[in-house]
């Protein structure tokens, strides 16, 4: 990866069955790490119906999963680019990515800050 | 009578089965709560196991079985701490073998009723219930039943316990329901089960110790316990395959909770005629109370009470339906003990005394549960429902400083 | 014969004991699948319960216990809705406790094939499934083996199911997987248990009602009860340690799945040699057993079939090792109704009917199962296999509009 | 004697249930453990019934029941293998059904001493600390008390085990604790259980298998089986009752993890007294239990031995306290074979046996399992204890390569 | 909602009871997504203690559901006060709410970029 | 704590075993509150290796605890340095913090706004 002045933060909510693949194209694009959480969405894509004694009742979340990573300036639009595409399946509820400015960040293990945290 | 060890062996084992039935039942109904509530499910029925046992040796035994035969109300002290029992018989087996499977009946029919007070009753509240109740509701009904009573004096059948266990249990459920009020949210805001897998593992317990109820009520390991023990299997079979049938007719889908509930319908509904009905009868029978049961949750809804866990379409129903086609069904040539059913040429003797057991027990057992309720809630500080605060961040914390699950992070 | 009351108690007992087995293998198996179908993997063995028990009243045992002892090849319909059997009896118990016990392993038998099926069969094609191969392929051959038919009659020797129950569910498992293909992402994709808890659970209770299975086939409470209980117990436990360990030293871990997977392995091989083996030789058998499974699962990776449980490895393998291994070590001393194997001087005679048994019921089982299969596959409007959505969303939800889990936030 | 077919039908049925009792006590343990370490706790226990039964029948039993009655120290090599066993009986029942009986309580005591050692004992290490244990702790203790040995010579009673499991499995559990040291954090980092719906469930099956245990323990279906199983049950009751009352009294409330482990010190107090007391002494025994194992739990952080689930709070308590309770209530009249109490009339001589036999055992099994501990220790390349980041990723990934849970995303 | 130049992400510390009020609140808005997860807070409000074999332990944390809405720049006002509205009992523990500047979002689906992709 | 303009969002990830020790100290230095959840980290440090059956398979996600602090502008130096000593284990995969600008934060349940907020 390329090394810039200062660092971003992508954040994407996506399918949860796209993560291993998303996990596996950041590996190659060399990008260092990834934090991901287990999420509930709730947007166009419809949640389900369950039936419980005869009754029906919907959920209406939808269960997703969040991934978060910090990227050097300058690989932001390679990284969401890749993202974008492995993430896509095309159809309602593929989710979103959006990009945040990081004042700062440093590594805990060594207190390193920068894009050298990374 | 000599004791008969074959005999002995199999009520023992009885005994163990359906004491089994209890930590069963919880977990069944444990898993149809929410997470935040399921250990106070689990310690409602657990309670029952210590409540019930000490009372009935105590003076709970003798309350029912004192004066047996006498065709009447109530048993007397005569055993009161078990004077007298040890070594001693009742038919082929000791008597503490018939004192310790009647005891698992007594601990197992108030635990039925948590599934209808689910997530708002107070502990304390349900101690005293079940103290209270197990002395003025199941000991007399218990009598008048399974202790020659002037119920079974009359010629009511009940083989184990379809009026005395479920009728009863369903009939009391209902006026605490009532007093209670409902959980809120109910009924705008589902409130799915936390773990249908435990209510799996709960039916699965179930059935198995079922085989204790209804073939132990023989008390002898012979042709009637057998008789017993497949009807009781294929009325479960029978029950569950009638409430998905339905279910999947009327809503598109055979749930694995449906398969579940029918499959304890149809247990309840063979409970009274295990010993009596034979062939293809159990089929029958499962079947209809597999269906019926199903049909019977609607009418919570339509009148707007709320039976949590279903309590009321499940065994008020159910026991009902059982103890009412035993009068169609009852075939003396499979136990000469019982008798002859409208099928079977017996004419609707049997059938109107069913009924009659049927009603009093109902009557009986839903007022004078309502009025201990009633006085509980009086008398208790603070009342039998716990406070909004407490139900809104759940029982297990608020009742017992608990959490049922504690997935930590490390 | 007159009926005795410890006999009767003994078999009343197995039979509840083997009934509990079915909900122990659902969880056995419920364990190791993923969460999102973990109902339907209960519901494809609860529904056993209700399908096959209704079945065998009405006709199953009628057909395989019908004409028995003719050397033949299958029953009749002389007991059909369990005509003439109240208060009759089979040996020294009543025929009805015969009929619970043996309909306990027809209960089993289909539910044992759900391991290999996970995650990916509709429910509606399973249930056709069960009714049709119970009827077409388990009531023949419980008929020729149990029943006294012609393979029986010719001298092989099945305690509690080697060949019935194992060799059969095994065999009919292998079509099916292959017929319904491989999960998809298998086997690139690890698809871990998601709840050891579960499958350690469902190992207890089916080792518990394991000795009902096979001391419970002795029926009657004698001496070849006893060895059969004793060789159940001894062969579970070598064969746990056999499993583990190879598992050790192939692997470097002894793991809780292999532990239990070892005991099944173990179960499984001793169970057609409960009665007529001793001293020893369940240690052997269930040595052998947890070994040679372990190392059977990896035919699957070679042959490339997704046997999702490993039915073939453990119930195959097993059913097959036990069978044939009885032909080594039979010991006519320890139950004159045997035989003597190759170890006790008994030549190879017994030995080739093992064999021959083994071969016949795989090849039958194979066939006829894999026919009904086909057919299904053709005439049910969906096919038997769920959709490529269904199956990424999950059984639980898209079969019966379930979920396992839900615990909740609040 | 000639088999009695009732009797065995009781004693096998005991045998199952007690067996049954490990898997239940793995759950009641491991839902008392963090998730990260609930796969290692289930795989203690269940090696225990690997383990432990491939010794008993190879010579295990006979180093216990060889010369029974010789009022010694060991039995011999008589019975290795299980020569001559098949088809004898010992009393009214098959010789091997006792060797099954006795076999599940050599299992379940090494058992019970997991709960002490839980989350920091290499797996390696218990499974030789089990194996010596067993021959050369339970081995001779059993003999003393079971096998007519000295201490049963001398007149001290133990109906079912208080001694030889219980007291006997809490003297071990000490010295390992005080060798293994605490766990890390221990006490101030709060180590909750993990999910209180496993063990309320290992708690349910533990009660319904004590009843195998205990009024198995008459060997036979009769008066004393029947009394041996009211005492088992009301005892439970009892405890779960005292339990919830001191704790209620103490610390404001009543909680679910309270009253499963109030049940298990009625449990096991009533253990050497289940058929040897009558009347409402088994209320007593049960409630004072109860109270006094709660009470005994803070021997702990005052001592500062980190007991991780109270094993000696329990069971070396409890054990202790059944034992010498026996001392005042044994009854005569209940059982011939027993004797009469300080509260009966019999003076002090069985109440000071009832002491020797408590320290007796409490002293033997202390040294030689901390003896066994120490030579472990030593001889084991990385010791007894897990190392210090295995300890902190927890013992299901670190021992066992697994995971107890993994509810996946998808 | 309008459309204006810059998407803006919302996000919201509330109590897990309030989550379907909010939910619905924010529908009514015409609101068209929120990603929540469960989350534990520690603050003002007390955890609570729990009993464990006569020993007693505090849990600091508190559950908590966590809420993200990505919105037009140009409702942020009335999306927060909606939630500052619907979320509130008036009792400790309510939780927060705070407004983080999004340099840029992307639909996966479609790879929409800005207000277009909400 | 100080009282500044603006408010600042810290996140850190962490090695869950060190959550109490951070709290503790975030608590000594008179910080307010804290959100936490779990989530799956990716990153230098290796995953794990279970066995299923005899087959092993690799779990490249690492276990780890998200924690977000707001605080006043003037004291982000100070909480971030305190969460970078407490944190470390001088291992790999003690995680990274980062600091995001917010631009408007409220108190639900005063509806209080800016640092008052805190
Ligand atoms: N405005 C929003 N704010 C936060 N999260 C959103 C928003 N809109 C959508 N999401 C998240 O993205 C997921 C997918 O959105 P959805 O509208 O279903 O489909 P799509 O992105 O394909 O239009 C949602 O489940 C939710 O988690
Ligand atoms: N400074 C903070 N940083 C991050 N989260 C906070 C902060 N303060 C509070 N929170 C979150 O808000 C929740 C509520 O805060 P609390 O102080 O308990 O009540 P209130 O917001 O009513 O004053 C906390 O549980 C926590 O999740
Ligand atoms: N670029 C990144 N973006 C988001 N999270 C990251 C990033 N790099 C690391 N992480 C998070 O930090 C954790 C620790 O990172 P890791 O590379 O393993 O060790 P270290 O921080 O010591 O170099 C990871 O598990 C992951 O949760």
């Amino acid at each position: 990866m390329t090394k810039g002045e200062s660092v971003k933060l992508i954040v994407g909510i996506i399918k949860p069955f796209k993560l291993d693949d998303v996990k596996e194209a950041l590996k190659d694009l060399g990008v260092q790490g990834v934090t991901v959480s287990a999420v509930q969405g709730f947007g166009r894509q419809r949640g389900h119906t369950e039936v419980y004694r005869g009754s029906e009742y919907t959920i209406d979340f939808v269960p997703k999963v969040r991934i978060e990573v910090m990227v050097d300036d300058a690989d932001v639009t390679r990284v969401v680019d890749r993202i974008l595409e492995t993430a896509r399946t095309g159809k309602i509820g593929d989710g979103k990515v959006w990009v945040l400015a990081v004042e700062e960040m440093w590594r805990i293990r060594t207190g390193e800050s920068g894009p050298d945290a990374l | 009578m000599k004791i008969n060890a074959g005999d002995t062996a199999w009520v023992l084992v009885a005994a163990a089965l359906v004491l089994f039935m209890t930590p069963g039942l919880s977990l069944f109904y444990g898993g149809m709560v929410r997470a935040k509530n399921l250990l106070a499910m689990l310690m409602q029925n657990f309670v029952c196991m210590g409540i019930v046992t000490v009372l009935w040796v105590v003076v709970g035994y003798s309350l029912v079985f004192g004066r047996a035969g006498d065709g009447g109300l109530l048993g007397d002290f005569a055993f009161v701490g078990m004077k007298g029992l040890a070594n001693t018989s009742i038919g082929t087996i000791p008597a503490l073998a018939f004192v310790s499977f009647q005891l698992t009946f007594a601990v197992i029919t108030p635990a039925l009723i948590t599934g209808a007070i689910a997530d708002r009753m107070r502990f304390g509240a349900w101690v005293w219930f079940v103290v209270t109740w197990s002395l003025l509701v199941y000991s007399p009904v218990a009598h008048w039943v399974f202790a020659g009573g002037w119920l079974a004096a009359r010629g009511a059948l009940d083989f184990a316990g379809g009026t005395v266990v479920h009728v009863n249990a369903g009939a009391a459920a209902l006026p605490l329901v009532l007093m209670l009020g409902r959980r809120k949210g109910w009924p705008h805001e589902p409130m799915p089960p936390h773990s249908l897998p435990l209510t799996l593992l709960g039916t699965g317990i179930l059935w198995f110790g079922w085989f204790g109820f209804n073939a132990g009520s023989a008390l002898a390991a012979n042709g009637i316990a057998a008789q017993a023990f497949l009807n009781t299997f294929v009325a479960a079979a029978a029950g569950m395959l009638g409430w998905l049938a339905v279910e999947r007719i009327k809503g598109g889908h055979a749930t694995t909770l449906g398969a579940a509930s029918g499959a304890v319908a149809g247990l309840v509904a063979i409970t009274p005629c295990a010993g009596y009905v034979g062939g293809l009868a159990p089929v029958a029978i499962g079947a209809i109370a597999g269906g019926v049961c199903f049909l019977a949750i609607a009418l919570k809804f339509k009148y707007g009470y709320d039976d949590a866990l279903d309590v009321v379409a499940v065994h008020l129903v159910g026991g009902i339906l059982g103890s009412i086609l035993l009068g169609l069904f009852a075939d003396a040539s499979v136990n000469p003990r019982g008798a002859d059913g409208v099928l079977y040429g017996g004419g609707w003797g049997l059938f109107g005394e069913q009924v009659l057991a049927v009603v009093v027990v109902f009557v009986f057992s839903f007022v004078v549960s309502g009025a201990i309720a009633l006085v509980l809630d009086r008398v208790m500080r603070d009342g039998i429902r716990v406070s909004d605060d407490d139900e809104a961040i759940g029982l297990d914390l608020t009742m017992h400083s608990e959490t049922a699950y504690a997935h930590e992070r490390t």
